[in-house]
């Protein structure tokens, strides 16, 4: 177990290289002055820019820049943006934003989607299955945006059930109307990904042999097809949280909620390849980490990709 | 976009041992299914807005008289006018063609793209597969809007091409692991070693006995996945990176609009025709997937 | 020592499959019995319809697109398709059992066989997880598993193909069943472990004065193990006898082609007779007798009924108009 | 600057990158007070504002602020928070425009208005109690005029004797090292309260630049350290932090009892950051803020959103479309004149809002201003037909530069180029960028086609107009226009003393410019502002829309 901890690290490390050399290269790449794009439309004496220049080491060549970048992250000291934000500060206070979205937001998903699910999965076929492909079909089809707009406009601005935007109400408060929105758009996913599984289950020999020995169908279903049919939609959830320290760029500008997905859009928008970099560098590691823990978690439900 | 792609591929994953179908007798199953045939037509409809708007609308797109901006319908212009005053029914058929293109165009090309690389992976272990997958791994680790946005804020000019080739870049990997996994199944199947005992070339197999064997799953998944494309393409023009004037699609459309609230058919429209193409996409996705399953074909 | 007594009686069952095309008839109208201590064989080919009729009478069959549309299945006198569900599955997985062909996948992949023959246990005795799991290693050790007691926590995965069946009849004779039906139980297997498997179920059904009904598209099983043979034909019951009466002197056609593609000394080095034709699709079941286009003594007549299944000899029934009686065979 | 609404970013940009100017003192003051200032009010809502009735909550759309150091601060969100904290030396009277002392005591100049002496009130203090003295200012300025430092405001002091001394040239893209010397050698403290500037050339409208807030003065521990102050700012106005402020955080200001001058009605303010303009104006429909800019989408239908509860700025400033004068294609005068008279202003105006088509290069507010100054600003898609034939046609499409960072920066490309095509028949197409990119190519002369840009005054002058767009070596002359005839006459006006005079002559440089027309002038255009029921904005014809100077009802 350790072993393939350690070797799915090793592995990981060249993969990192050319994932933050890559984004670091592709930011370079972006037509466009960094430090003019900080400045807006106005003209900034030329020694104030090229003190900033040289703070920033953007008069270095490409590889310099990017190996002073990769030494910042390494070592922990990641210094400001060229707006002159203390990272460190920045990640302190964006990641516990960008966490309780995303974990409510999912577990908003999961929560449907697995109810939603194992139910139309089990009485396949009834008023509740039917709609519920239907129900999944529109929301799968209604795009992110309408819906964000929508919603903050209904249950924000006219029905004030919610804040309309912001953090100042705290956890669960301001966070509630964009989980919702996200979970219940994502819900359909996992629901139709459940239902699909759990289908796919009970048409399984084993569920046969469970019912020739006599089992209830209670038994037979939380024992012998669920555990089954889990397996697949673990692996989906595993993707999902995987992909979360990216951040919901557009969710979070609509919302206004101070998240990695702003500071990754914001950085992006002014050529700072540095926390682009680092934000990547970041996503990068959660999405290992957690696709490594969702892995090592399969292996305990599903005996037959054990890791040894 | 890859919420969809990721249940997509792990329900159609599920069709990666299944018997595949003659085309004839896919065609005849899902001819039988009304919705099918519903969706078949409307997407059809969309498809010929596509190619020639004019049978649709007489009215010239980009005739527009700014006076009239955003003043709702009246007789001849059953939409309403857009901002810029031009007639929103014409900008509304025309704006079809982009918006098919793109999800056309990227869904096909990440079939061709996933299933090339998925076949080679699948059926060449070793350097081939490490390096396929390796280069997966790597777009799958950066997050897929980042790069999007950073692309296309570098394009000196945003075509469709170059929005499709981007989709591109960042969708393959999806597909491919879908497709190296089902080439896995098969590639030890005895028409597989029957044609390679009897030493026909590797590309001729994978053409003609792995590709036809395999690419199901990947099928539906494409399917499924096409209708994402344009709700993308509208939060590209959300995020400032969509595509420029004087193009005209159902993503900027709505992209525009959605800022003005007063004047709800700006954003109504477009919202209809782009959902109502998802839809019908993927209950065609969904017929498809359920005629290739072969737990109903008993 | 046999009693001989009736354990099941399937009388008349008749089952279909609601499909997008219409209803299919899988199983039209069989009856068949199984004594204490007997083993029937239900010898057909795939799609005859000899697992649907097995797993139809037991309620595992899924239902629908499954429907059973008449017949009985008497367990020592209780109809167990006129049942409750609940009722039902006192008998069935306890006092009768299955064992089913693909081990691999009959078994659920993330339980250890362990848990899962124990579950038969505590289930159906009530019995606490600790007991259940030490009768579960019994279990294991009765159908020879080495080490029985270190295997129970092992997965399904971890054993060979015929140790697996091994574990599929431990879980099956765990409550001492009255009726085991073993579905094509050695199919998957090779020859020596097949025959390995044939003798433990012999050799279990004989210290428990069992029912067996061994459902099997394999003459040469048949004529290993069985008492009496039930032969199938896309659907129907087209021949019923004693297995020595049957493969010594078949009456219909069917049997007879059976009989005379099974490899044999006698035969060596000649090229191996087989029926010609393949097995209707029960969409398109021929008119009259199923087997009309592949058999070599059809007439005319055959295409206008049904044939009733009718006795030709004591103990011997055969669903042939050409041959209503055992003696005209010869004829024919 | 008085063109960029402070409320947001994006705002800002929508017609096309104002062009702001460092030193513009009055421009920066007249823009940003229009953000500034409101009030809050007692519904807000309990999400933060301050206790008590008199308190406002101000929603600035844009990121939040990363420090409050004036000095290194040249955008609305920055200015707006110092305008609270800090005091300026100078400012303007809201009601007559005239210029009345805060800090200063006086502000005097030498015969020549070269040289400044500024004395000081006695008694004002910082919020950490030490007395506010010159050499706070002086101390202050070297500080800022040091190119090492790198502070935004650095440029302001360019018009400073010894300036040159201490930002050497480097070479291009070299790290400015620390001068030896590290004060201007134009810059005297005479006594405690009494310090001189010196500026290189005369300069008679430097007394109203002193109003800037970008020139407020830092006590000494945070000169020392900057750094260690960023959020905790120690500054000499009427708010203070109420509480500790850090990243992200909405800014608390309370009132500050040692104030002594005139300070607004409110006793606290809390400055919430929003960036996405259109989420700020929802919070306000929401009630969670009492003062909002009127974002560019917004602007067709504010006033049914908020009857009663909206204002408007005094527009001041201009917008125009840029020709590029490096691109041959753009060189015929007959040319440009086509293109300004196939624009349609009145439906343009109509769909930016809050607009009127402009007739004029400078803004109509400005002495000197005349409302016929321009023949071809009139829409005739005939005669501009004609013009295009006489010209010669135009080869190739014409390219539409616009913002991607502004919400309606397409849209309102858009319809100038659908007038362009309808009415003189040529092809247009369109080319989204963010801004300072679209600046940096301009800059550059490498851009290709039109681009929009605005400018407003730095202090109410036609010459602020005409110097810094169409002098060969203007500031802001991003079209590269040039001709000597202009500088020229421009050059008379600025030698001229008596002022109407002078602007006369301006007037003939206008006149110049519009014959040549390397800008066409669009639209001028006013701000609007949400604010709730409980507050009433200060509005001046002269200074704009102030939410700090709000009074409560």
């Amino acid at each position: 177990m350790i072993r393939f901890v350690l070797r799915r690290l090793l592995a990981a490390i060249p993969i990192g290289v050319i994932v933050t050399l890559g984004v670091f290269a592709l930011v370079f790449a972006m037509p466009g002055d960094p430090l003019r794009e900080l400045a807006g439309d106005k003209p900034i004496p030329a020694a104030v820019l090229a003190a900033k220049r040289a703070q920033f080491h953007l008069d270095e060549p490409f590889l310099v820049q990017y190996l002073l970048s990769m030494k910042d992250i390494l070592t922990g000291n990641f210094g400001t943006t060229f707006a002159g934000a203390d990272i460190a500060d920045q990640l302190r206070l964006r990641i516990p934003v960008t966490l309780k979205l995303t974990l409510l937001a999912n577990a908003v998903q999961w929560t449907l989607g697995l109810i939603f699910g194992i139910y139309a999965g089990f009485k396949r076929n009834g008023l509740i299955d039917r709609s519920l492909l239907l129900v999944t079909l529109v929301l799968l089809a209604v795009p992110g945006l309408v819906a964000y707009f929508a919603a903050q406009f209904v249950f924000g601005v006219q029905l004030k059930w919610f804040p309309v935007s912001g953090v100042l109400e705290g956890f669960p408060n301001s966070y509630l109307l964009p989980a919702l929105v996200i979970g219940v758009l994502g819900f359909a996913g996992l629901a139709r990904l459940m239902r699909t599984s759990i289908v796919e289950t009970v048409n399984a020999d084993f569920v046969k042999t469970a019912r020739a020995k006599g089992l209830g169908e209670q038994r037979v279903l939380w024992r012998h097809i669920l555990p089954n049919a889990l397996l697949p939609v673990v692996t989906f959830i595993g993707l999902d949280l995987a992909g979360m320290f990216g951040g919901a760029i557009i969710t979070e500008s609509i919302f206004n909620l101070p998240g990695l997905g702003q500071f990754m859009f914001q950085a992006i928008k002014l050529k700072e390849g540095g926390v682009v970099v680092l934000l990547s560098t970041l996503a990068f590691l959660s999405f290992i980490v957690i696709n490594l823990l969702v892995d090592l978690l399969y292996g305990i439900l599903d005996p037959r990709v054990r890791h040894v | 976009m890859s919420d969809v792609q990721a249940v997509v591929s792990a329900e159609a994953q599920e069709l990666g041992d299944g018997r595949t179908l003659s085309n004839r007798e896919l065609l005849r199953a899902l001819l039988r299914k009304p919705q099918f045939v519903l969706c078949s037509l409307l997407l059809l409809v969309f498809f010929a807005m596509a190619a020639v708007p004019k049978v649709f609308t007489s009215a010239d797109p980009r005739f527009c008289e700014l006076s009239k901006s955003r003043h709702s319908r009246e007789p001849g212009h059953p939409f309403g006018f857009d901002i810029q005053g031009c007639d929103y029914f014409a900008n509304v058929v025309y704006g079809a063609r982009p918006s098919v293109l793109v999800s056309i165009c990227a869904s096909f090309g990440v079939f061709i793209l996933a299933g090339t690389f998925g076949l080679l992976a699948g059926y060449f272990p070793g350097f081939v597969d490490a390096l396929i997958s390796r280069t997966a791994d790597v777009l799958f680790a950066v997050p897929g809007l980042v790069v999007l946005i950073v692309i296309l804020n570098s394009v000196p000019n945003r075509s469709i091409w170059i929005i499709v080739g981007v989709i591109l870049l960042i969708g393959w990997p999806g597909g491919m692991r879908l497709m190296r996994s089902t080439v896995f199944s098969v590639r030890n199947r005895e028409y597989v070693l029957a044609a390679r005992s009897i030493g026909v070339p590797p590309l001729r197999i994978l053409r003609k006995h792995v590709f036809p064997n395999a690419m199901a799953p990947l099928l539906a998944m494409t399917t499924l996945g096409i209708g994402g494309m344009v709700g993308l393409e509208a939060a590209l023009t959300f995020l400032g990176v969509g595509l420029q004037p004087p193009s005209i699609s159902w993503g900027s459309q709505f992209g525009v609009a959605a800022s003005y609230r007063d004047t709800p058919h700006l954003f109504l429209w477009p919202a209809l025709f782009i959902s109502t193409m998802t839809i019908s996409f993927m209950i065609i996705g969904d017929s498809i997937r359920d005629a290739l399953d072969p737990k109903l074909l008993r | 020592m046999t009693t001989g007594e009736v354990l099941l009686k399937v009388e008349n069952l008749s089952v279909e499959f609601d499909t997008p095309r219409g209803a299919v008839r899988a199983v039209d109208g069989v009856s068949w019995q199984v004594r204490a201590g007997e083993t029937l064989a239900i010898l057909g080919e795939s799609g005859s319809g000899k697992s649907v009729s097995t797993q139809a009478l037991t309620g595992i069959l899924e239902m629908p697109p499954g429907r059973i549309v008449s017949g009985t299945a008497e367990y020592r006198g209780a109809d167990l398709i006129a049942m409750t569900t609940k009722e039902r599955r006192r008998i069935v997985g306890d006092r009768i059992t299955m064992v089913f062909q693909d081990s691999l996948s009959a078994l659920n992949p993330v339980q250890s066989v362990g848990t899962q023959i124990a579950e038969c246990y505590r289930v159906h005795r009530g019995m606490s997880k600790r007991d259940a799991l030490k009768r579960a290693a019994e279990m294991l050790d009765q159908v020879r598993i080495p080490a029985a007691a270190k295997r129970a926590r092992d997965y399904p995965h971890e054993f060979s193909g015929g140790m697996r069946q091994r574990v599929m009849l431990a879980m099956a004779l765990a409550l001492d069943p009255d009726v085991l039906i073993a579905d094509e139980p050695t199919t998957a297997l090779d020859v020596t472990v097949q025959a390995q498997i044939l003798e433990l179920i012999a050799e279990l059904q004989a210290e428990r004065d069992m029912g067996v009904v061994l459902i099997t598209h394999d003459l040469g099983v048949v004529s290993d193990v069985a008492d009496n043979v039930v032969v199938m034909y896309a659907g129907h019951v087209v021949e019923r006898a004693s297995t020595a009466a049957a493969l010594d002197r078949p009456v219909h056609p069917y049997t007879e082609g059976l009989l005379g593609s099974m490899p044999s000394a006698d035969l060596k080095g000649q090229e191996l007779p087989t029926i010609p034709g393949t097995p209707p699709s029960l969409r398109a079941i021929p008119s009259g007798c199923a087997f009309r286009p592949r058999c070599p003594i059809a007439i005319g007549d055959c295409a206008h009924d049904v044939p009733p299944l009718l006795t030709v000899a004591p103990g011997r029934d055969a669903a042939c108009i050409r041959r209503t009686t055992l003696l005209e065979r010869e004829a024919g | 600057m008085a063109l960029d609404p402070p409320a947001e970013r994006r705002f800002a940009e929508e017609v096309g990158p104002t062009v702001r100017r460092l030193t513009g003192v009055v421009g920066v003051a007249l823009g940003l007070s229009l953000v500034l200032a409101s009030c809050g009010d007692g519904k807000s809502s309990g999400s933060g504002s301050g206790d008590g009735a008199r308190s406002t909550v101000i929603a600035i759309a844009a990121e939040p602020l990363e420090y409050i150091n004036p000095l290194n601060e040249n955008g609305s969100p920055g200015i707006q928070v110092a305008m609270a904290m800090f005091a300026p030396l100078v400012t303007t009277d809201p009601n007559t425009g005239k210029l009345l002392n805060v800090m200063a005591d006086s502000v005097t100049p030498d015969k020549n208005s070269q040289t400044w002496t500024i004395k000081l009130k006695p008694g004002n203090t910082f919020q950490n109690g030490q007395p506010l003295t010159a050499k706070d200012y002086v101390d202050s300025w070297n500080l800022t005029a040091q190119g090492s430092t790198a502070w935004k405001n650095n440029g302001f002091f360019s018009k400073i004797e010894g300036y040159d001394a201490l930002n050497p040239e480097t070479p291009d893209g070299a790290t400015p090292k620390p001068t030896a010397v590290k004060a201007l050698s134009g810059l005297k403290q005479v006594d405690d309260l009494t310090f001189t500037v010196k500026l290189k050339v005369p300069f008679s409208q430097f007394g109203l630049t002193l109003q800037y807030f970008g020139l407020a003065p830092l006590p000494e521990e945070v000169r020392k350290d900057p750094d260690a102050y960023k959020r905790k700012p120690i500054g000499n106005g009427p708010y203070k932090l109420a509480a500790d402020w850090n990243a992200g955080d909405d800014i608390k200001l309370a009132k500050w009892d040692g104030y002594k001058q005139t300070a607004p009605d409110a006793d606290a303010i809390t400055f919430r950051f929003i960036p996405n303009a259109d989420t700020a104006y929802n919070e306000f429909q929401a009630g969670t803020v009492d003062f909002v800019g009127v974002p560019s989408t917004k602007i067709k239908s504010f006033k049914d959103d908020a009857p009663d509860q909206w204002v408007t700025s005094v527009s001041s400033g201009a917008n125009y479309l840029t020709l590029p004068a490096w691109d041959e294609r753009f060189k015929n005068p007959k040319l440009r004149h086509a293109f300004s008279m196939a624009i349609d202003r009145k439906a343009y105006a109509d769909l930016v809002g809050l607009a009127e088509p402009a007739k004029a290069l400078v803004a109509p507010d400005m002495v000197g201003y005349r409302a016929d100054a321009c023949k071809y600003c009139d829409f005739d898609a005939a005669k501009a037909k004609q013009l295009l034939a006489e010209a010669g046609g135009f080869s190739g499409p014409v390219n539409i530069n616009y913002s991607t960072t502004s919400a309606t920066g397409q849209i309102f490309a858009e319809a100038l180029g659908n007038m362009i095509r309808q009415n003189l028949g040529l092809e247009v197409k369109y080319t989204g960028k963010q801004g300072s990119e679209i600046t940096e190519l301009a800059d550059t002369r490498k851009l290709d086609g039109l681009r929009f840009s605005g400018w407003g005054h730095d202090y109410p002058s036609i010459e602020d107009y005409l110097t810094p767009m169409f002098k060969s070596t203007g500031d802001a002359n991003f079209s590269g226009y040039s001709n000597p005839k202009l500088d020229q006459v421009l050059a008379q006006g600025d030698a001229q003393p008596d002022p109407d005079a002078a602007i006369k002559l301006y007037q003939q440089a206008e006149d110049i410019a519009l014959e040549d027309m390397p800008l066409i002038p669009l639209i001028t255009k006013s701000d609007a502002f949400l604010h709730s029921a409980k507050i009433e904005p200060r509005v001046s014809k002269y200074v704009g829309v102030s939410a700090l100077w709000a009074t409560f009802k």
